[in-house]
């Protein structure tokens, strides 16, 4: 038990801070990789503290948590965004790609999902974990996938429930006994996606040659998009822009 | 036949007392499941305890009912016991054909009914019609909004306008605004939004309880105030807390997986520190990420 | 007379005048009655709760989009159906077998062409503008009543055919009770055929 | 209908789709034990939970599958199936099957003299209706999601919006509904049509009355809830909003595929319209069950037999206009609330006054102690408290503190668990002779008399401390609340009752299986009665009677002065009685 325990922060830790989804399928030579770029005012969008005194036992994995809608990293110059989930959307024709045989994992801590926003490719399995004192009911609120509706009761640290997604556009998952926690999934036919980090960047690996439509999608702002074009294994660079009106 | 059923009598009895022991014991050592704030009051195998002015009446009628049907119960086990030693079968006693003409029953059910049409007429009517159609004065009392969704109570308080602001279904949003107020009504602005029952003593308070989703049960058991939440529909509660402290507020109708888990805390206090909470729980403090722990 | 033989299958028991199947027919209705009166109480229930006016108050008039010609003429079309069924049983009761049966074919045909009215010129014509159950509950419980009523309409078919078709060997077997099936189902008959006379008026014109 | 009705019917016609009364009556009653068995199985299930909550369940806890139980912990959304389930099984497939589709099929044609009910094929479909109603409600557990989870009594929206188990919960349902109400028409035309000469509706058994007044209930209440339930399938298929009012907004989501106008109270009004009624198709047939134990072991005709059949007609009628009484929490005024609290006082006249009648028939009799009569003796005290309770529960003002707690479960269980299942035994040991021409056990069963009685009350007797103390039911985990958690003890107790209760079973299910075989051979009339299924021989042949019977008094000539015998059967001449020794 104290070894899952542990084995659980490490999880949460790397999910937290180290969060990238894996795409190693692929067998292209060419890389998209990019920054999420912010422009408009940030403190319009501060992180605020959640009150979490409707279950002390939220406290017990975690003193205090954030809103994680909006994360603006604003040491950078120019700002980033993170939790943004950058994607081929055209260009890839009709190439089915196998699935990754990798677990993705989420997990509830503090009351909270790590990771807030989830990317993940059809088919491939999504391991839920409890590692709170309490009971959380996971409530999938998809179009597409099935309405998943289930209670999660008192550290589950090491079985969790296993569950395989279809295809499908971010939608919103949450819990509802705490009703600050949600958290976004987004899962894709191909293995060409990425979820941008607290320093706002995404690699997008493995494709072929070709000129692609790439996607960022946020919570809060929506889409926008950007042609590539890659070829002969360099790397591309491509940034998106955010500018929400004020 | 005889042997049988003494031996049978003897190992149920013995068996009864050896289960009912230990199940006690055992039952005393589980450990309290949940660790937060304390909740006053002494609660024991009895009523619970009883924080509000009209909740007495309805403790005293529990009571007399309680009373009047241990005595009916004890009369009639007593004539029951004393039958079925009297008339057992036995050598030499025979039944009777004829059946008694005592006029004892019917007198004692027309008893038991007078008495029936009392309690209602008598005590139950006045506490209904005082509890649940006479409400205080708008003037006098606190108001609060209860909104019901599984599995979470949210309370509104009006805020120093005294006028809710308005409220639309397509605004709610379980993080942001889980009331749904409409941010372009002026009487919204001031209003204060909490998940935690504060109320001042001593003073009438008016709920009106809706609900988002399902039905759910407004349950102050301390108050001895119960009313269903119904979607689609508007029902006002009253009570007057009379003692300060921390209390419970419960979920008494089936709302889905997690009803059980549908509870919130009440605070009953005093005028002057309702007013400082009401103006503290609003304000937002800001998340530094530097400061994860 | 053997035990194993059940009494008052054909004949009228001497107190309450009624054969076994009649009385069965009877308390069956009776609980019909119940069916079709939760429903009437549904609708009364929500037509009074409904709001004067806003997407969810009750439709009238033009909004319900029911003809009440189409409604008058199926209403007229059960009624004779109802005529003809007595007069079945009538011509079954005076020993008359072909003609019973004809009328009883003019009853099934009377009630395919309620039913086909009611399908093709109300629902199908409803379904293509779009109008269906969920529309508002005006439509629910108009799909829902007369959905349920079509149902009795088809259940009464199936039985009248049956006894048009293989039951009337019974006929050759046993006149008396095979005129007394007819009669318990005239019995069912008129009492859709009365739901009707509900439902038409609160559904068309009210 | 000639000679050619005696021929030997093939095994499948004989055991399987009989129209024989006494074979559908026992399919009935195999069938219903069963589902008995089962509700009390998830019952046990449940009781762990709340008596040790969020702990893995020992030795079994891994066979339940992730989705209901992972690692061995009961999920909260299987908790609110188990109950959902108990409750539908124990009241739908169990108790209402055992009393009416049992008893009532095998004994009433025989305590009428009928060779068979008045129609056999009515009769053997209504079984097997009732047989595909209750396969649906077990398959319901293997859907997605689980079985119905949203309470037996399914109050919408939440039944609206939950997972399949509904759908199939309903189908189910209607299957059940549909099958009572061919029954029911088929009792009632045999009551009244098929008595054999001379026997007049005041000398009727007073089970059969029983069974009349039920039939009628279950003829009139159950299609209101056939249309609650077409209605709900609508909801929940067709997307309709009979149940829905407009702007739900469900975790957060606003609900804009439905149309709303609808009301949540409407179901709740349909559904108590049948399950007040039921109520009492719950106890009347016990209280005919106890009744004819009660004759028959004190050697003395019931007192006041006119009085009990007046009453239950009395009972009959009233149970249509108390509805409300479930509903005082919905935000009803004084007045509407004032009507049916005062219907449900006048309702407690009648029960009183039968029982008075049942326990005042003890007065100078010669109480013979036997299995099912010590069953019979304990359902009255125990009926006495599962009514007696109903009183506070009554009183709107009193409801509001006790509305929806453990008091509600600890007053309806001891009606119908203490109350009619004790009836249900009693009719077991009763009748058992009749059916199989033998005699069940008495030693092992006064084992299980003893037992049963004591646990019974181990378990039921604590809910009435739980729900003073505003324990809520339904719940999961109740040591989550102050009020809960100081009475965590009584669920323990409560549980480890249970757990006994289920024990307490294993001497009956023994005998039961044992005695078909091993049991004392007895004549037709091993219990000394009067009534006319005691003429017939044990196990009655098809056609029931040798020669059809004719009757010359009333049900419960016992001890009749100058009679040879302290009984004088329905069906003897009144010289014959005198002077056969």
């Amino acid at each position: 038990m104290k070894l899952s325990m542990f084995t659980l922060a490490a999880a949460v830790a790397i999910n937290t801070f180290v969060y990238t989804p894996t795409q190693c399928m692929a067998d292209g030579q060419n890389t998209i990789t990019g920054k999420i770029i912010f422009k408009g005012d940030p403190d319009a969008y501060k992180r605020t503290k959640i009150n979490t005194s409707k279950d002390p036992n939220c406290k017990k994995s975690k003193k205090t948590i954030g809103s994680e809608q909006v994360i603006i990293n604003k040491k950078s110059d120019p700002m980033t965004l993170r939790n943004v989930v950058v994607s081929i959307k055209e260009g890839l024709g009709k190439k089915a790609f196998p699935v990754s045989k990798e677990q993705l994992t989420i997990t509830q801590f503090g009351c909270q999902y790590v990771p807030h926003v989830l990317a993940g490719q059809a088919g491939q399995e999504l391991r839920i974990l409890n590692g709170d004192d309490t009971n959380h009911n996971i409530h999938f609120l998809p179009e597409v996938n099935d309405q998943y509706n289930f209670t999660q009761p008192k550290k589950d640290t090491e079985v969790g429930k296993v569950i395989t997604l279809k295809a499908e556009d971010p939608f919103k998952v949450k819990c509802d006994v705490h009703p600050w926690m949600n958290c976004f999934m987004a899962i894709f036919e191909h293995p060409f996606f990425d979820v941008t980090d607290k320093e706002g960047t995404y690699t997008l690996a493995g494709m072929d040659d070709g000129k692609y439509t790439i996607e960022a999608w946020h919570e809060e702002f929506g889409k926008v998009t950007a042609e590539v074009e890659v070829s002969g294994g360099k790397a591309a660079n491509q940034d998106l822009t955010f500018e929400p009106k004020p | 036949m005889n042997r049988s059923r003494i031996i049978g009598i003897a190992a149920a009895l013995l068996v009864g007392v050896c289960l009912i022991a230990p199940s006690i014991v055992l039952g005393q050592t589980e450990a309290p499941a949940v660790s937060g704030n304390a909740i006053d009051g002494d609660y024991g195998y009895g009523l619970p305890p009883m924080v509000s002015k009209d909740g007495q009446r309805v403790d005293d009628l529990i009571i007399i009912v309680h009373w009047f049907m241990s005595a009916l119960f004890m009369g009639w086990a007593i004539f029951f016991v004393y039958c079925l030693m009297r008339f057992r079968a036995r050598a030499g006693h025979k039944a009777a054909y004829d059946p008694i003409k005592a006029k004892v029953s019917k007198y004692s059910e027309i008893g038991v009914a007078a008495f029936e049409a009392f309690l209602l007429i008598g005590l139950s009517m006045p506490i209904w019609a005082a509890t649940k159609s006479e409400p205080p004065p708008e003037t006098e009392a606190t108001h609060v909004r209860v909104v019901a969704e599984q599995f979470q109570w949210n309370f509104h308080y009006p805020g120093a306008d005294g006028k809710f602001g308005k409220t639309a279904a397509d605004l709610v949003d379980t993080v942001d605004n889980p009331l749904g107020l409409d941010p372009n009504d002026p009487a919204a602005e001031d209003d204060v939004y909490a998940t935690e029952l504060h109320l001042p003593v001593n003073k009438p308070v008016i709920c009106d309880l809706t609900s988002k989703d399902v039905i759910h049960s407004f349950s102050l058991t301390v108050m001895r105030v119960k009313q269903d939440v119904i979607p689609g529909m508007r029902i006002p509660v009253w009570f007057t807390p009379v003692k300060e402290g921390r209390y419970e507020v419960a979920c008494a109708q089936l709302c889905g997986n997690n009803h059980y888990s549908m509870r919130a805390e009440m605070v009953i206090e005093d005028d002057a520190s309702f007013a400082t909470w009401l103006e503290e729980v609003g304000i937002v403090e800001e998340f530094d990420e530097d400061e994860l722990d | 007379m053997s035990a194993e033989v059940l009494p008052y299958t054909i004949k009228p028991h001497p107190v309450t005048g009624l054969y076994n199947g009649k009385f069965g027919v009877w308390l069956f209705l009776a609980s019909e009655v119940m069916l079709f009166g939760a429903l009437f109480s549904t609708y009364i229930f929500l037509r009074i709760g409904a709001p004067e006016t806003g997407p969810a108050a009750w439709p009238s008039g033009e909004e319900t989009h029911l003809s009440w010609k189409i409604g008058g003429l199926n209403t007229l079309i059960l009624i004779l159906s109802s005529v003809t069924m007595v007069l079945a049983w009538v011509q079954f009761k005076m020993d008359n077998f072909g003609k019973g049966r004809l009328y009883l074919a003019i009853t099934a045909i009377l009630a395919i062409a309620f039913v086909a009215i009611k399908f093709k010129f109300e629902y199908a014509h409803k379904f293509h503008m779009d109008i269906v159950p969920s529309t508002s509950v005006f439509f629910a419980i108009y799909y829902t009543m007369t959905g349920l009523h079509a149902l009795h309409i088809i259940g009464g078919v199936v039985v009248i055919c049956y006894f048009i078709g293989p039951g009337a060997k019974l006929w050759d077997q046993n006149r008396e009770y095979y005129t007394n099936r007819i009669e318990c189902t005239g019995l069912y008959w008129h009492f859709v055929d009365l739901v009707w006379i509900f439902l038409f008026p609160i559904l068309y014109l009210l | 209908m000639s000679g050619d009705h005696h021929h030997e019917p093939s095994f499948i016609r004989k055991y399987v789709f009989s129209v024989d009364h006494k074979v559908i009556g026992v399919q009935y009653g195999i069938t219903a034990l069963s589902f008995l068995f089962l509700g009390f199985c998830l019952m046990m299930l449940m009781r762990w939970q709340l008596a040790y909550p969020g702990e893995k369940m020992p030795y079994i806890g891994n066979i339940f599958g992730e989705a209901a139980m992972p690692g061995g912990v009961m999920l909260p959304e299987f908790y609110n199936s188990l109950g959902a389930m108990h409750g539908t099984i124990m009241i739908f497939l169990g108790v209402v099957p055992l009393l009416v589709g049992a008893f009532g099929n095998y004994v009433m044609p025989l305590q009428i003299g009928a060779p068979d009910m008045a129609f056999p094929k009515l009769n053997m479909m209504s079984y097997w209706v009732y047989f595909v109603g209750g396969v649906v409600m077990i398959t319901s557990f293997f859907v997605p999601g689980g079985a119905a989870n949203s309470g037996w009594t399914s109050y919408p929206p939440l039944s609206d919006i939950a997972t399949a188990g509904q759908t199939w919960w309903l189908f189910g349902m209607v299957c059940l509904i549909t099958s009572s109400l061919l029954g029911s028409v088929n009792f009632i035309v045999t009551i009244i049509q098929l008595r054999v000469e001379g026997l007049t509706m005041f000398r009727l058994p007073f089970f059969v009355w029983a069974q009349l007044i039920t039939s009628f209930l279950l003829l009139l209440a159950f299609p209101p809830l056939e249309a609650a339930g077409v209605l709900q399938l609508m909801d929940r298929l067709a997307g309709t909003s009979f149940f829905l009012p407009e702007g739900l907004v469900v975790s957060g989501v606003l609900q804009t595929q439905i149309s709303g106008g609808g009301s949540p109270l409407l179901w709740q009004h349909l559904f108590w319209f049948l399950a007040h009624p039921e109520v009492y198709v719950l106890i009347l047939p016990a209280l005919g069950i106890v009744a004819e134990v009660i004759a028959n072991n004190t050697r003395k005709p019931l007192w006041g037999y006119r009085a009990m059949i007046y009453s239950t007609i009395f009972l009959g009628f009233m149970s249509f206009i108390v509805w409300a009484h479930h509903m005082f929490m919905t935000g009803m005024g004084t007045k509407i609330s004032a009507f049916f609290a005062t219907t449900t006082m006048i309702i407690s006249i009648p029960s009183v006054v039968i029982l008075t009648a049942l326990v005042i028939s003890l007065y100078q009799g010669a109480i013979r102690f036997t299995v099912p009569m010590l069953f019979a003796l304990a359902f009255l005290p125990m009926f006495a408290i599962g009514g007696l309770t109903g009183l506070p529960l009554g009183l709107p003002a009193a409801d509001i503190h006790l509305h929806d707690t453990y008091y509600v479960i600890g007053h309806f269980h001891y009606v119908v668990a203490p109350g009619t299942i004790f009836a249900i035994f009693a009719g077991i040991y009763f009748w058992y002779p009749k059916v199989t021409g033998r005699m069940l056990n008495s030693t092992l069963g006064y084992i299980h008399f003893f037992f049963s009685f004591i646990f019974i009350n181990i378990v039921f007797m604590p809910m009435f401390w739980q729900g003073m103390a505003g324990v809520s039911r339904r719940l999961y985990n109740q040591t989550v609340y102050a009020h809960g958690d100081a009475v965590q003890s009584l669920t323990v107790m409560s549980s480890w009752g249970a757990w006994m209760l289920g024990l307490a079973q294993i001497p009956f299910i023994i005998n039961f299986f044992i005695s078909r075989f091993a049991g004392k051979k007895v004549s037709n009339n091993p219990w000394h009665a009067t009534t006319l299924e005691w003429l017939a021989p044990s196990p009655p042949p098809h056609g029931n009677f040798e020669t059809v019977p004719v009757v010359y008094r009333g049900p419960y000539e016992y001890s009749v002065p100058g009679a040879s015998e302290d009984f004088n059967p329905q069906h003897v001449t009144t010289e014959a009685c005198s002077s056969v020794s």
